[in-house]
């Protein structure tokens, strides 16, 4: 009997426990409550952070490789699987409708990538604290943060830095979350009044036969130029034709609805695995949220300032605070572009012109990854 | 690899990758462009404005409301 | 043609079945007919019934390693998947409200678990019968369906005697279908008339925090005492999480729906695999079956008795009856409590404080099985 | 392992695993019970009765209904 | 620079792609704007059209072993999961009524399983063409082409010689679809005037009991008869039990709706990866093409020409267009064949008459698949 | 393998499957025809065809509308 105790005992939690796991239990319990109490990314940061918490429970070895974490990242993760059907999701999801009305924005999409590459040199730069020691790959998966894309940073993260991406993961839903704390003070920094009040002209009526053939050119473009980047962009342009195309609408509401939903599941407690304490407590962590933060504001930062140098060139017809939203974190940037802009001027409502920046963005940071992949890959 | 090389590897990537996005999109803000002036324009789906103020429960419903009170009111 | 004439003849089901697999089919189909025309668990018995016929059929070997049945077998059951998710949507199904109203009614769920460690006890005795040798691993194996409680069991089985399970599944599942039958006798047997008539007051509203808490509280008490059990318990915490936290309806909705059923779906069919002729139809089944009628009649006699030490101490506020829903089998045996006690008041409506005990039962389960892989696995 | 070892075994797992069961389940007793009073309490969310007999087949329905009644009325 | 402006450049499609794969996407393309434009089997050629295109990408390596085309193909086609999952949906959508109202209709489907046959014997004699060389497993899985039925086709195909995948399942759904201008001109070339405008007497009504022992029928005969068509036959049987017993609408909803549109996904994704050019670019796939042509209208015409012995041995109570619909390609057939006799006679309404025929077809394509697999295989 | 013997062998193979087919699809006929005199017959679940015309929108509504109408019809 005394020994069916000590046997007992012994595989209890309190026997077993390290302080790094208690830590990073009460880390996860934090997201779980962000998430709830503040509505921070709620899809993704639940699982997330439960998923951290069973990885983190000792006995049980849930993110090993026999657990069900363990399982679900080697299927779901390791093979970029999970967040390429997220992408498909995204795809079925997004209305491309406002960058086609506009194309020229899509330009804002572009420079919000500076976020991602300044971010690159940092990381690197991040070298000369001694006890990191980042490789050109963990910066590039690092920097892809910068895209502000939670299935771009985890595809490119998986691909060239998995034992970082944890952290990066955590990082870049983090900041998604953050982003109607970070982005404001920068966009009002960067603008004068009389530009955040600028009105903008109603949006041209985009027909269907436009939108049909947007994701097939889009994907051709990343054929002929970089097929590095066609996983991401091809996903995204097969659940966006699936959607636009009208006629196979019951598998297009499958992808955006069940399937993704599945896949969130999946994903969140699958990158929850990596918040294993042995692993996560490590300084590359805190040089990675701190790299994190930097990469969203100069990502922020360059929007805003191509939004203003657009505004000059148009001669006022464009808002720059709709450059702040070409960081992608669809749809939540561009409510913020929106929110700073009614905040000037009460009846100035930029919601759907931020939509196109907004999107450009997603395609923008998946170039980016494929640059990423193609050169350090 | 010392930090400088890596430094310097790292800028020439931010080149790269800021050339590569700009022209990516660049190329594909003309194209975009080129399809929209190509493809015949289309009429936005003109959605008949009720005159009626009470259609929000639905036409449906205001049909069957409308039918059974026409058929009392001729039952009278 | 002669020689194409007997290939075609020597591929027949005529020329290959086995008495035992005509058995086993016909077992099958008596699954299928009880899950039809009685209602007996339909959702797990049919999928669990054709997947037994479909695993006798000779030539096909659809149960075999690169059949369908085998893959779902070594996919879903071997690796615990299925009856992990399967406890992820019974969270995201299950109402805890019940039970945080009035907790003391949970010791109803402990006592219940008392079918379990009997049969352990009896599944050991079975030894002297010559032709019968179970091991410890398998004695727990076959101790679990006591628990009443369908993924509890496979999950235990798959762990510890895989070699058991289908015909482990097959009976936890068959008499938590026979629960209507089994359990009243033995109600009214060890029961008096005035205990059976025993009104209860009426529960008090939960708040959403406290549902909120509840969860999170399970899976930490569990973290800290018995982490063998986090996986079962964990993966129920999430679901519940998921549904009560109000933020994340879309998951928690595809958790209950979708996801599940294909889970039960492929479970079921997983499950059948187990049922060939070769590997079913051994002395052991028929202990297996013998001792599952056991465990089941052992925990509600339990609940019942501790149930009426309840209504004793409490001067007869308890109404024992509810002591059986303890053994889970959610939520038939809370309706059969709800039916007894109406058998003797028709003005007594068990149902909700049934609940209570009956969702202990399955906390009491998971961590009984918590219990068996710490010491046995 | 001969038969009577197993049943010590067994015995012992019986003891172990009912006072687990039982520990855990009256810890989580005593937690739920600490929670719900730390916890400030909330009032059940109060739905208001229905005055009107007929509300079955859903509100709007009969929201339409009365004003096209209403309507009509005042039509005539 | 100069050299990461290289190796970017290596990296890009412009450098990279080959003749073929240009080839190859336009081949994609071209059956995505069939399916969008025509309507020609959306729900099938939009996914395979798009996987086509993903799979051409140079660098990417999207169809290869680690891409997610390759492992969709290997995990859900290689492995034969998911066309039975699509059998086992095609069961849950499909009513047998018809069929049992009148089941001597059956041997229409019977019938026009001819085509399969007949082609098999075509391809074996096209090996005299200098340069294709077709194994008698290449040319049994060609041949199933003419059962019209996509699953049965791919499923076979996987198993006797995925080599030849890609182009077997790309003609079984283009003809599938083309079966509105393939099937007319045979029917009008072997029916008189008189025959089209054969009315059918109303079908009787089939009762619940009926419905449900029809899967298991089936299913039992298959095994005493033709074990090697189970997976295929049970699957179908299964979906169809789960839909007829009434008990578990909740997992044949499923069955029928997310379940199989996230298969088709995932199938006619990883179909698409079979499109490769090095892999497509053959003589046997003209070959394949012609083939699937020839048993399409042979199966057709088999099945007018029972049609027509029927309706001298009925004396006219049948008409011979529904024995076009013996083919399968559910529900297109079918419909071919009402209109076709609408035609002819405005008042003639000839679906659910060759609904029957239709769904026969199904049958009977699984029971030569069983054939092929059994001797061939 | 040469040709010939191929041929020989998918012409026997075309022989043994319609013949497969054939015997297994006529049995099925024959069960599905036995089993229909067997099994009891069923009357059909007879809808019952509502007199009124304006059955369409669902009968609840119809049901809510008449008796919005009756109770308005007696209000007065
Ligand atoms: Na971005
Ligand atoms: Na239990
Ligand atoms: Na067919």
């Amino acid at each position: 009997m005394e020994q069916g105790l000590l046997q007992l005992w012994a595989s209890t939690g309190l026997y077993n426990l390290t302080i790094g796991q208690v830590f990073m239990i009460a880390i996860g319990g934090i997201l779980i409550f962000l998430a709830i109490s503040k509505g921070f990314e709620p899809l993704l940061l639940i699982p997330i952070g439960f998923g951290g918490i069973l990885a983190n429970i000792p006995v049980a070895a849930i993110a090993g490789p026999e657990g069900l974490l363990g399982i679900l990242y080697h299927s779901g993760i390791e093979s970029g699987v999970f967040p390429l059907l997220i992408f498909m999701g995204v795809g079925a999801m997004t209305d491309f409708g406002p960058l086609l009305a506009r194309p020229s924005l899509m330009i804002l999409g572009a420079a919000a990538q500076f976020g991602i590459f300044f971010t690159l040199f940092g990381a690197i730069a991040m070298n000369f604290i001694p006890g990191i020691e980042f490789s050109l790959a963990d910066a590039a998966a690092i920097a892809i943060i910068g895209g502000a894309d939670g299935p771009t940073a985890i595809y490119v993260a998986s691909r060239l830095a998995p034992e970082l991406l944890g952290a990066i993961a955590v990082a870049a839903y983090s900041y998604m979350a953050l982003v109607p704390i970070i982005q404001p003070p920068i966009m009002k920094l960067l603008t004068t009044e009389k530009e955040r009040q600028t009105k903008m002209t109603q949006l041209r009526h985009v027909g269907k036969l436009e939108k049909i053939l947007f994701p097939l050119t889009l994907l051709l473009v990343a054929i002929l130029l970089l097929p590095s980047a066609t996983p991401l962009i091809g996903m995204l342009c097969f659940g966006n034709l699936l959607k636009e195309c009208g006629v196979v609408d019951r598998l297009s509401n499958t992808a955006k609805n069940e399937l993704i939903n599945i896949v969130t599941i999946f994903l969140g407690l699958a990158i929850g695995s990596k918040l294993a304490a042995d692993k996560f407590l490590t300084p590359e962590t805190i040089g990675i949220l701190l790299l994190g933060i930097v990469a969203f504001s100069i990502g922020t930062a360059a929007g805003v300032i191509m939004g203003k140098i657009m505004y000059r060139f148009t001669g006022g017809e464009v808002n720059p605070l709709i450059g702040a939203a070409g960081v992608s974190a669809v749809p939540m940037a561009a409510r913020v572009a929106n929110k700073v802009g009614l905040d000037a001027n009460q009846h100035n409502f930029l919601l759907m012109h931020a939509m196109g920046p907004n999107v450009a963005g997603v395609i923008g940071s998946a170039v980016a990854a494929g640059v990423l992949l193609a050169i350090v890959g | 690899m010392d930090i400088e090389q890596l430094m310097m590897q790292s800028l020439q990537l931010l080149g790269l990758g800021m050339g590569a996005v700009f022209i990516i999109l660049t190329l594909l803000i003309c194209i975009i462009w080129a399809v929209s002036k190509i493809v015949p324009e289309e009429q936005p789906d003109v959605i008949p404005v009720p005159s009626d103020r009470l259609s929000k429960p639905g036409h449906q419903h205001i049909a069957a409301i409308q039918a059974a009170i026409h058929k009392y009111r001729k039952s009278r």
